[in-house]
């Protein structure tokens, strides 16, 4: 029986926390951090507390960690609890009287003295005149929120791709057009992206496609980013996935709309050569622009030899301009995928590119996703369904 | 895995897109004819195409668009063993479960193969797919399949029925997909199959509630945490695009339009019966019947 | 304790079938056929057999039927059967394998001999090699197949708005402009639809709003239809309501845009005086031309006389110059709601009522339903999510 | 019920509108002030006013909507003492149930009274509703606003735990709504309040799967037959017209022209650096410093 290959391939995993690393970070309350984790800097939770990041150095993702005084120390993950289904109601007691019964005062006394958060949620409990009326489920939830209040842990976040979505469509969906975790895996695989591939991305949607490629391709392959700045493109995104700066630089490359444009003609080349004698500063800059100039070119060349796997995009200009634009440089069969969070955007897309022969079956479908609490006994879906993750339209090049 | 040349060569695993609902495979066999009631077509004459290439049928009464084999297309085009995974479900847990270039995956079962070859694709020559199907004949199929398709190297496929037997693996996946009845019996040999050194991740699919209620209890016992529930569907949209809708102005014009031609013509009906009426009258005396009848059917609203 | 009114209301319930009423009646494979009911007349439904309509006659709603030979039996309502889970997988069974033991002749034999369909069921069963090695679910569902198949039964279904908006829906939903049961029960509820009120409907969905209406009037309150034909607007849905032609004829009266329009002079009027003595006939059409005219003048002023509870609207025409034209006459704080299959016709509705003060807050929603298997152990959600029930505007006239 | 007259009096229930998220009852008590953050209002200056008007407030900064009172909007304005069931469940759950004209209906419990006011205002006068709460303190406040509302005649108003003590009435209501922790304690009491002669119906809701499942169970067991499960949203459309995209074109001439300015201004200042720097060794020999590193910083890109 043959077990595949036994050595362990290098990115497998985003593997164990390093210096300089950007890290996610869960709060008791459940909102997520995002922190730059620099050798003996402090990192400061605000009430959670603070503690040294070299600490977390050669860590796995995923621990839950207890903040007391200065250190860090590593509790054990928590299961679901059963709740026992008793048969207490909430019938005889009074909306509104639910009132807490030790003062602030008493429970900041309580945690200065170093009375840990269990301790103080028990005592709270226990002080409680209604509390033992509560059913149980009433119970829990009165008893998670006090945690959240009190405990001072939190846990890293693994920087998945899916994770790094979750947490910028939570910040701000507007800033990844509504691009949500499962658009983005759509638009992955109806685009095919596989180790290897090529591809030509529209992103501006602050990194987060350019990111899901990068991701798959992992420093195997090609990918052209067409932005519409003239600088490089700032893809914030980007920072989360800890991405090595040499393995970005080889697999991904930026074009502008005027570079993009076969008949651009690049300025840079044309001031090289001046008869003056010129100083060292002159003479590093002159080659800077040189070797921006020569790789400038080169991706333009590389652009317009096409052939390229697929062409994914998430842009804030007219979609129909962009796939006429890049689809010459497409394979023959490559997938063009395009996503907006408007669907008359793409209903106007599909109808004009039905009019146009070298585009197969172009369709527009609605990502639709939902998540289900999961605690025993109270099952049930998440009612957040206004939250949209946008459209996406697949057409085939011929 | 599949070809990635520009064209098209003999051997190779083609997509045959007839029309929107029906996407064939097509092994190119210079020789053979591929026959379908959108004409008829020589194998040869595929051999040297571009991928993506509009064919003609031999005739030219039909056509067919000849694409290159992706996992998307292949689970379109698939024969079905099984019910199968479809896109939406197969990108959500491959981007859940972090499935990457380089990983190492368990899958059990194996059905249709359609989970198998969207893997094979993302993990790369560099990672590992371990798939498990308990029956024997779809077993069978699908390791011919994969064979064809030059995916063997990368998917080591196993006959086990992975409740009672467990997985053939021990810390070592990073990622473990159970698409059976009965996840909950696989859960802790699953727990033994994935690498302790690092976070892992498990996905259960299943279709009914009480199934989920089950599995979540059983993960839950087996120390797995961050337990959540999706799902996920895509709605075709029908975009049709809309003409300008008619102001009920239009309707109302259009209406009185109408009984003002209708009212000009009874009126000169009227007229008219009134007019044979004298007529008849003067030329013999009084009298009513059929004429009046044909009338009366003229008018009548 | 007050027990409330002690005599029952004559409307509560649709009560008993009748000669003359249409009924809906649920066969065997799930399908609904409509069917009018009169004296002595035979229904046949197909395979499933045939009966006399009059044995139906002061039957209440809902009861299940088996006919054997021309006769009608009550049989017992099925309820929902546990399966047990065994150990059998379908693990050995080979797809493609599951064949049918008993050929199609043998069937047919054994059903002309009489054996009733549970016993072919049982028999196919028995002979069924690999039967016992299925799984319980497999069973079960192999089971229900065949039933669907052989039984000679079928079931009476009470014609309430839920059930006969449902029947159209799934005969036809874009006769009925994708008004689905929840869709429609949103309209009525957002245009607050209550016995005594009076409501404005425009209906070019067969009838299914001006029906949901007249149902919820149940005889008492006024509705006016505006149609877009000459003659009295035909309205099929209405038939399954089986609605008194009184009670029908008190309640509803229609206009067409060119009647409901201030502007219209009626001729109807212009030519009842002749000089010439008039036959019988004359007489009798020149009187019903003269009630028709009267009427005519009375629902139009009605009309304009205004102080209208509600507007209803589902219409194939822009919808803003139906709301403009027709909001005059609607009480203020009257609701208006616009139901559209489609989006943007209503996105565009919105934003050109934003622009017009008499209309508070105008928002659009879409509705959505899904519906559940709720087999024991089976429970999951059907997956026809494509099904729209279109989309809502409402808004409150100032 | 409410005031169905054309203008307000004094003693109405009104629903003013502040904004679409906020939206209060008030019952309009001459002598009394309203204040707000838009806005202070004298009741007295709104008796008389028609429904449905724009008043300004005193002062004439802000103004309010006076609007009457419905179902719908009386669930948007109330004081919440539960959880309370919004449009799209009232709406269907009233279809499905065959709640119109007349209808005798049970509900238990009656939490906020959203579902009650709903359907007081469906069955109408000759209808009657039988609502049950188990909580002593909402059903006192219940009682009292039934009464203000003028409902108290159509509805009947029950303290008691149906769960262990049943409903009040037998073979009487064509339609039985729960919404209860625990439906299936309730459902053998509900069979016996429904009528015999007909076909009648029971809605259960419930939040959770794990309560559905046990309450089929309980139905199914009860003999109800076609139990079905439904779960109905409303999804607000945001939909902003979206205003015309721009074409990549204007983009792409919007940076080459930025580009070609950079270019110039660039040439301009190696063109007047070497001049003053020509000028520089003319006058006073040769030498570099601040000035060629004021040029580097206009340069750099």
């Amino acid at each position: 029986m043959q077990e595949g290959t036994s050595t362990l391939p290098l990115n497998t995993s985003r593997g164990l926390i390093q210096d300089g690393d950007t890290v996610l970070l869960r709060l008791p309350n459940g909102d997520v951090r995002s922190i730059k984790l620099e050798k003996d800097s402090t990192v400061n939770l605000g009430r959670v507390g603070s503690f040294n990041a070299s600490d977390l150095f050669n860590h796995t993702y995923g621990l839950t960690y207890d903040i007391s005084g200065k250190k860090l120390e590593v509790i054990p993950p928590r299961s679901i609890q059963e709740v026992e289904d008793t048969e207490a109601t909430n019938e005889l007691i009074n909306d509104g009287e639910f009132v807490q019964p030790l003062t602030s005062e008493e429970i900041e006394t309580l945690k200065k003295s170093g009375v840990p958060a269990s301790e103080i949620i028990k005592r709270q409990i226990e002080q409680h005149a209604n509390y033992s009326l509560k059913t149980e489920y009433s119970k829990e939830k009165y008893k998670k929120r006090k945690e959240a209040k009190y405990s001072k842990t939190f846990t890293t976040i693994e920087p998945t791709l899916f994770n790094v979505c979750e947490y910028w469509f939570k910040k701000d969906q507007s800033r990844l057009r509504d691009i949500r975790c499962d658009t983005l895996s759509q638009m992955l695989h109806l685009a095919s992206v596989r180790p290897g591939g090529r591809y030509i991305v529209v992103d501006d949607a602050s990194g987060i496609l350019v990111a899901g490629v990068l991701d798959r391709l992992s420093g195997d392959g090609r990918v052209i980013s067409i932005c519409d700045v003239e600088s490089s493109p700032a893809y914030p995104v980007l920072t989360q996935l800890n991405l090595k700066k040499e393995a970005l630089s080889t697999v991904l490359s930026s074009l502008n709309w005027a570079t993009a444009d076969e008949e651009y003609i690049p300025m840079l080349a044309a001031s090289g050569t001046s008869r003056e004698v010129k100083s060292e500063r002159q003479k590093v800059r002159a080659s800077k622009r040189k070797a921006a100039g020569d790789s400038l070119v080169s991706v333009r060349e590389e652009l317009f030899d096409g052939e390229f796997d697929g062409l994914l995009v998430a842009s804030e200009y007219d979609p129909l301009s962009i796939v006429e634009k890049l689809s010459p440089y497409l394979a023959g069969s490559a997938s063009i995928v395009v996503q907006s969070p408007n669907i008359q955007v793409l209903a106007d897309l599909q109808s004009q590119m039905r009019q146009i022969p070298h585009y197969l079956a172009p369709a527009v479908t609605e990502v639709w996703l939902r998540r289900y609490q999961v605690l025993p006994g109270r099952t049930h879906p998440f009612m957040n369904m206004s939250g949209s993750g946008g459209f996406l339209l697949h057409a085939i090049k011929m | 895995m599949w070809s990635t040349a520009r064209t098209i060569a003999a051997g190779d695993l083609v997509i045959v897109w007839l029309t929107r609902d029906l996407v064939q495979p097509l092994y190119v066999a210079p020789g053979k004819d591929f026959n379908s009631k959108y004409g008829s077509y020589r194998h040869a004459d595929l051999v040297g195409l571009p991928y993506g290439s509009k064919v003609r049928a031999r005739g030219g009464r039909g056509f067919i668009h000849v694409l290159r084999p992706t996992p998307e297309l292949w689970t379109l085009a698939l024969p079905h063993r099984t019910q199968i995974l479809y896109l939406a479900d197969i990108a959500f847990i491959t981007s859940w479960l972090d499935i990457r270039s380089g990983s190492r995956v368990i899958e059990a079962g194996t059905g249709s193969g359609s989970f198998t070859h969207s893997t094979a694709r993302t993990i790369g020559p560099t990672g590992h797919l371990w798939s498990y199907e308990f029956h024997e004949a779809r077993f069978a199929k699908a390791r011919d399949e994969f064979a064809r398709h030059g995916i063997a190297d990368r998917v080591t496929l196993t006959h086990r029925n992975v409740c009672k037997e467990g997985f053939t693996v021990e810390d070592t996946v990073d990622a473990v997909f159970l698409d059976l009845p009965a996840p909950w019996d696989a859960v802790e040999h699953a727990k033994k199959a994935l690498r302790k050194d690092r976070v892992t991740r498990i996905c259960c699919f299943s279709p009914c509630m009480e199934q989920v209620l089950r599995t979540v209890s059983a993960l839950n016992e087996a120390g797995f945490t961050d337990i959540t529930m999706y799902e996920t569907l895509i709605r075709p949209q029908d975009v049709s695009v809309v003409p300008k809708l008619k102001p009920i102005s239009e309707v109302s014009a259009r209406l009185k339009e109408a009984e003002r031609r209708r009212e000009e013509k009874r009126q000169r009906q009227i007229r008219e019966a009134q007019r044979r009426k004298r007529k008849r009258a003067e030329e013999e005396g009084e009298g009513e019947g059929a004429i009046q009848k044909e009338e009366s059917e003229g008018v009548e609203v």
